[in-house]
């Protein structure tokens, strides 16, 4: 059994559906990325599996436990942490704030909960006075899944965190991801940066108009001829 | 609407007193019939087209002589700025309405309906339109600020024809309004204050002052009347501060205030403001430099009760003369603690004597209707009747077939032809925290 | 004639007064994004409540102060718990007008309760004690202070400090803040939003009853009317400083404070125009620069 | 005079209404067509109303002798017509608006709402010290030529729903317009009518300016219904009033700030009866009853009918800050 299943979940905007019955398994030791063109619906599913919208169809489970309508802090307290694409850290609260209201949920996290971030950040410890704001894209990309990291989840959300990046920082963070996963934390994530992901991913979903497209090994979807000139850019 | 153009309003209404006395003498009637009819030249209609609600009510006056109710209304401030006149307004008018309703007047009760002005115009202008159209009453009383009283007047009361006390309302500009007689007030013009009060003033050698006054009708008002007396006396007023009821800090005020060149300050304001007021004077030692004076406006239990002593020992000022030495205030007193258990001030007096007139004269007319009533008010204050003071006997006079002078809680409440009493001031000093009157004020007019 | 230093203190004073009103009506502003036009009413319930326990029931001073703290920020929490949580995504305007009729509300049911006649603290009376007389050319630096007045910059300066400390080395204080910073983000961080906004609906009506406390001390006499009459410039303060940064609060109500008194300077203004001199800084600010003195930093 | 009883009252009530009526469309004008968070309704209302003052007494006495149809007053010897008072009131109101306009429209939304408040307060401190020019605390008399007919009220009630339509008409034809168009576009997202093409401030200056010269004109027939004006008319409550009418009524609407205003004076003047109902109660506890029902009756609407009676639901509803 999967951590994560998803199954033909349907979801949307007000009247307007996005997610028109979508399919999605995470085993507990994989990277899986969601690519797909602009206005697949790649992060409105993420924001559905993680019920910041609303799941009008289907059904979500996580760990073998229907989560489909579960609060978005029951998700986090049970594993799963979410870090969104833009906004992502407390811009006027400093690094190591930001960390604590990351595991807000635990009271106030023991230490070596932020040691292990420090680990796989040092720059994060450096800087931990720094106002969130101030840091670099790449700095502030670090510090939001850093501060997703503090609950040590199972599964780990990532709403494109290679956006609005440098090329050579792209993968500095990708390399983190890998890291992370190796520290036993499943990995799904959304990517605009599609070629890239699938590299660094065990496995991709390609969406497209809310629906499932294809779904392989990312080496498999990389050499695809068919997802290379629709999906990859030729 | 001020018509009358009068530069010297006070001293012609003093000129022509005498005349109206001579005339009212011979039939006071003929004269106000004068007054009204001044007006426009419907006046025989007046009375009919007014009594399309009230003709009930004289019907049921005239055959019954026990039961009739006679609906007087009384918009007051039960909201807003002024709202803690209006349960000074209710207790006075209520005393005297359990007088009146235990003796009976023209054998019938008065009812008292009363409406939130919410110290606006446009909340007073509704409420007395409720009382006056849907309510059907004869007289207005009411309400508390002059501005209010006067857009009722004008949109409500004079063109409904319908009587109208001012019981609070004391702007000198109400004088001239043009009223066709409707617009009466218990309470004397500031007018005459404002001239009491540069009288002491300046017999206290004070030669220059500041002014703070609240800056509404009251204050300004009287501080016009004061500023003109007090430099025709030969002294100078440095400046005018105004100052809006309600700041939590006049601070700014008082420094403005404390100029080389005064000798003393006025401070013409309410009691919750001057609380404030004397409180930062002290604190700033203002009031070792400077002689202190108020109006009357400050002659209340809440400065008595809340101002520590040494803060107004030694403050002099002006207060309309309830008599406080005669009879029939101590009476008024007497009743007014042993129903309310606290001291009356002046405006329950006025408001008192309101419904006291009202009540005579409603008896004295043998009628309730606003003419019957705007008639009749003259005629039982006028100076030349036997002196009463309650119901009973001036129920008796008049039944008797005789003219009577109501003497009221706040004064001789002699009417002049505006509708105005006459005021007589008192001068008071603090001592030891409390206002204690030093007797009356001769303005040497 | 005016004293100048004199007057500076008097903001200082003043803007003390505000300063308490202020941070909890910028805290409200920042995490709950609305502007809470019942904040006047808590001020004035403070008042009342220092009343009552002053003079009703004869408590000390600090005694009926810290009832007033208690009692306006339990307040807060009912507020909250009762009508806002209806309320968590409704559009600022709706929480304006919902706020107006709360302070509609509440103003007449401490008319109901306490009457419309104003109530004196009656704290005793203090002459100033004189400090620094003398002159600089047209400048006089002499001033009098009252321990009345030291009592309310000390007292407020205090519980701004306390305020500092909880928003800074909390975990609540800080939720506060990431919230303020960012709602959303709170939420998928599984900081318990809801709760946030309890306590920070706690923390401002217990700031706002102080201040009210702070006010009655001031100026000697309590009436219904009286938070709403200072509330704009409460307003004027927190927009000053920058909506929803209570440090920027801080600044701004000691800027519009003193800039008040001292306007009285200027020739030709009369000192009645000082409210709308914190008005004309406020503007003046806000055209040079829009976020505010603190840019919306906390 | 002449009219009398309930009817009297009824017309006296109608008058207010309408007047709020015309307040609540020039505020939706402003809130509901172009999202401008106006709190300075009751200094445009006191504007109009003391300019309204200040022109009726210019004549001194008025041109009943030169035998005219009763609305016209008489200035400097020149006689117009009320409607001209009311017009003049509209243009200082507007005159004010363009100066209040320059430096707060370019605020954001929260920004001008306590930035107009605070000019409001500000224009509200002017009326009451600047004596010279409005009489100051003590008020200012205004030389209503209506008094000096037989239907007073009922004249004036007539001007009122008269100058209602025209105020209804020209703000409904805007809507339709192109214009209202562009205003709507600005409310919902500025930024992209900004990208459109759209000069936005000048648009929404157009709008603020409108909205309060209508909000002039309700001041000049409110001045010609109290007769006597004073500076306590104008305090922010009535404001506060005001958009009661046009959040009841619904945003966005011009049929709803209509309804709206019925509503609230169904609100302010209604309790006036409760008394009627309670006879043992205090005039003062009734009036505090008045106020706590008030305050109740707003905060249910919101709570339970946020888009009002006729509103825009988006516009209450959806978050588009």
């Amino acid at each position: 059994m999967a951590l994560l299943e998803a199954r033909d979940v349907v979801s949307g905007y007000g009247d307007v559906e996005i997610i028109h019955g979508v399919s999605i398994d995470v085993a507990s030791d994989e990277i899986v990325s969601i690519i797909g063109p602009n206005g697949a619906g790649k992060s409105t599913l993420m924001k559905t599996l993680f019920s910041l919208v609303d799941c009008w169809d289907g059904t979500v489970t996580f760990r073998g436990e229907d989560v489909t309508h579960d609060q978005t802090s029951d998700l986090s307290r049970n594993g799963m942490c979410y870090v969104p694409q833009t906004d992502n850290v407390f811009p006027t609260l400093s690094v190591e704030e930001n960390l604590r209201m990351g595991g807000y949920i635990l009271g106030d996290p023991p230490k070596e909960n932020y040691e292990r971030i420090y680990n796989h950040f040092p720059i994060l410890e450096e800087r931990k006075s720094q106002q969130a704001g101030s840091m670099s894209g790449g700095q502030q990309q670090m510090l939001a899944i850093g501060r997703a990291l503090m609950l040590d989840p199972e599964l780990l959300l990532l709403d494109e965190p290679s956006a609005g990046l440098a090329p050579d920082l792209v993968d500095d963070v990708f390399e983190k991801i890998i890291e992370i996963n190796e520290d036993d934390t499943a990995i799904l994530m959304v990517e605009q940066n599609a070629r890239k992901a699938l590299k660094f991913s065990d496995r991709g979903y390609v969406l497209e108009m809310g629906e499932n497209r294809f779904e392989d090994t990312g080496e498999v979807l990389l050499n695809d001829s068919k997802v290379g000139e629709l999906y990859l850019g030729g | 609407m001020m018509t009358d153009n009068d530069p010297n309003a006070d001293d012609s209404s003093m000129n022509r007193r005498p005349i109206l006395k001579t005339v009212a003498a011979g039939g006071a009637t003929a004269v106000l019939a004068g007054c009204i009819g001044g007006g426009d030249g419907g006046d025989g209609g007046n009375g009919d087209g007014n009594d399309g609600s009230s003709d009930g009510d004289d019907g049921s006056s005239d055959s019954g002589g026990g039961g009739a109710t006679y609906d007087v209304g009384l918009v007051n401030p039960y909201s807003g700025d002024l709202a803690p006149f209006a349960d000074r307004n209710d207790r006075g008018s209520d005393l005297a309405l359990s007088e009146i309703n235990n003796e009976s007047v023209a054998g019938g009760k008065i009812n008292k309906i009363t409406a939130d002005s919410e110290t606006t115009s446009n909340a007073g202008v509704s409420a007395s339109q409720k009382l006056v159209n849907q309510e059907g009453v004869d007289v207005l009383t009411g309400p508390c600020s002059s501005g209010v009283a006067v857009s009722i007047a004008e949109s409500v009361t004079i063109p409904n024809e319908i009587t109208h006390i001012m019981i609070n309302s004391t702007a000198p500009g109400i004088t001239d309004l043009e009223d066709n007689g409707y617009v009466l007030r218990s309470c004397p013009s500031d007018a005459f204050q404002g001239q009491a009060l540069a009288q002491v003033v300046s017999d206290n050698d004070i030669s220059s002052v500041s002014l703070i006054v609240v800056n509404n009708d009251y204050g300004q008002g009287l501080a016009d009347a004061f500023q003109k007396r007090y430099k025709e006396l030969g002294n100078t007023v440095e400046t005018t501060i105004p100052a809006e009821q309600g700041r939590s800090s006049y601070s700014a005020q008082l420094n403005e205030a404390d100029n080389p060149n005064s000798e003393g300050i006025v401070f013409i304001v309410y009691p919750q403001s001057f609380q404030t007021m004397i409180r930062e004077a002290y604190q700033m030692g203002i009031q070792e430099n400077y002689e202190i004076f108020g109006a009357e406006s400050m002659v209340s239990d809440e400065v008595e009760q809340n101002v520590d002593p040494v803060a107004i020992n030694g403050m002099k000022g002006t207060n309309p003369s309830p008599p406080i030495e005669s009879e029939v205030y101590q009476t008024f007193a007497e009743e007014f603690q042993n129903e309310y258990d606290r001291q009356p001030t002046v405006w329950a007096a006025y408001a008192y004597d309101a419904y006291m007139m009202l009540g005579l004269a409603i008896h004295s007319a043998g009628e309730y209707s606003s003419d019957a009533v705007a008639n009749a008010i003259y005629e039982i204050s006028r100076p030349e009747g036997t002196e009463v003071s309650s119901i009973a006997e001036g129920k008796s006079e008049l039944d008797a077939g005789n003219a009577i002078n109501y003497q009221g809680a706040s004064g001789n409440v002699n009417l002049d032809e505006n509708g105005d009493p006459s005021g007589s001031y008192q001068h008071w000093e603090v001592i030891d925290g409390t206002f204690e009157m030093q007797g009356f004020v001769d303005t040497g007019q | 004639m005016a004293l100048e230093l004199q007057l500076v203190v008097n903001g200082i004073v003043f803007g003390s007064i505000i300063l308490l009103a202020s941070i909890g009506l910028s805290l409200l502003y920042g995490i709950g994004d609305f502007a809470n036009f019942a904040h006047g009413e808590f001020l004035t319930l403070g008042a009342f409540i220092t009343f009552a326990g002053y003079v009703t029931f004869g408590l000390p001073i600090y005694v009926a102060g810290l009832m007033a703290f208690l009692f306006v920020g339990a307040l807060g929490v009912l507020i909250d718990r009762i009508l806002m949580t209806r309320h968590r995504d409704s559009t600022p305007i709706i929480l304006l007008i919902l706020t107006i009729g709360l302070a509609l509300f509440l103003r007449a049911v401490i008319r109901l309760q306490w009457g419309d006649n104003q109530r004196t603290l009656g704290m005793p009376l203090e002459r100033g004690t004189e400090l620094l007389q003398g002159s600089v050319g047209w400048i006089d630096y002499g001033i009098r202070i009252t321990s009345t007045d030291i009592a309310i910059v000390f007292l407020a300066l205090v519980l701004a400090t306390g305020t500092h400390l909880f928003l800074t080395r909390t975990r609540m204080g800080i939720a506060m803040r990431a919230m303020s910073d960012n709602k959303s983000l709170a939420k998928v961080a599984g900081i318990d939003t809801d709760t946030v906004m309890t306590v920070t609906w706690a923390l401002s009506g217990a700031l706002a009853g102080t201040g009210g406390m702070l006010l009655a001390m001031q100026t000697g006499v309590l009436f219904p009317r009286m938070g709403f009459n200072i509330v704009l410039v409460v307003f004027a303060a927190v927009i000053l400083g920058g909506i929803g940064s209570p440090y920027g609060a801080m600044i701004g109500a000691y800027i519009i404070g003193i800039a008040q008194e001292v306007s009285v300077m200027i020739p030709g203004i009369s000192a009645e125009y000082r409210y709308a001199f914190a008005f004309l800084i406020m503007i003046a600010v806000l055209l040079y620069k829009p976020q505010g003195l603190a840019g919306g930093r906390w | 005079m002449a009219l009398s009883g309930p009817a009297a009252f009824l017309v006296s009530m109608l008058t207010l209404g309408g007047i709020y009526a015309i307040l609540a469309i020039g505020l939706n004008i402003q809130w509901g067509q172009t999202g401008l968070f106006n709190i300075s309704v009751a200094a445009f209302w006191g504007i109009g109303a003391y300019t309204a003052a200040l022109v009726s007494k210019v004549g001194g006495e008025t041109a009943f002798s030169w035998g005219l149809p009763f609305l016209w007053v008489d200035v400097v010897g020149f006689p117009i017509p009320i409607p001209v008072a009311v017009i003049l009131a509209a243009i200082v109101s507007g005159v004010v608006a363009v100066l209040i306009g320059i430096p707060t429209l370019r605020l954001r939304t929260d920004y001008l709402a306590i930035a107009s408040l605070g000019l409001a307060e500000t224009i509200r401190l002017i009326f009451l010290n600047e004596g010279w020019l409005t009489g100051g605390g003590t008020g200012s008399t205004v030389s209503n030529p209506l008094v000096d007919l037989q239907y007073t009220n009922l004249t004036l009630l007539v001007i009122t729903l008269v100058v209602l339509g025209i105020v209804y008409w020209l703000a409904e034809t805007g809507v339709q317009s192109p214009w209202g168009r562009a205003l709507e576009a600005i409310r919902d997202d500025e930024e992209v009518a900004q990208a459109l093409g759209k000069n936005t401030f000048s648009l929404k200056m157009q709008a603020f300016v409108i909205g309060s010269m209508i909000m002039g004109v309700a001041g000049a027939l409110t001045a010609l219904r109290l007769n006597y004006i004073t500076p306590f008319e104008f305090i922010p409550e009535f404001t506060f009033y005001v958009w009661i009418a046009v959040i009841v009524g619904g945003s966005g609407s011009n049929r709803g700030a209509i309804i709206g205003a019925g509503f609230l004076m169904v609100l302010l003047e209604g309790p006036r009866f409760l008394s009627d109902f309670l006879p043992g109660l205090s005039g003062s506890v009734a009036a505090d009853l008045r106020f706590l029902l008030i305050g109740l009756v707003l905060m249910l609407v919101v709570t339970y009918r946020p888009q009002g009676f006729l509103g825009d639901k988006q516009l209450m509803t959806e978050d588009n800050t």
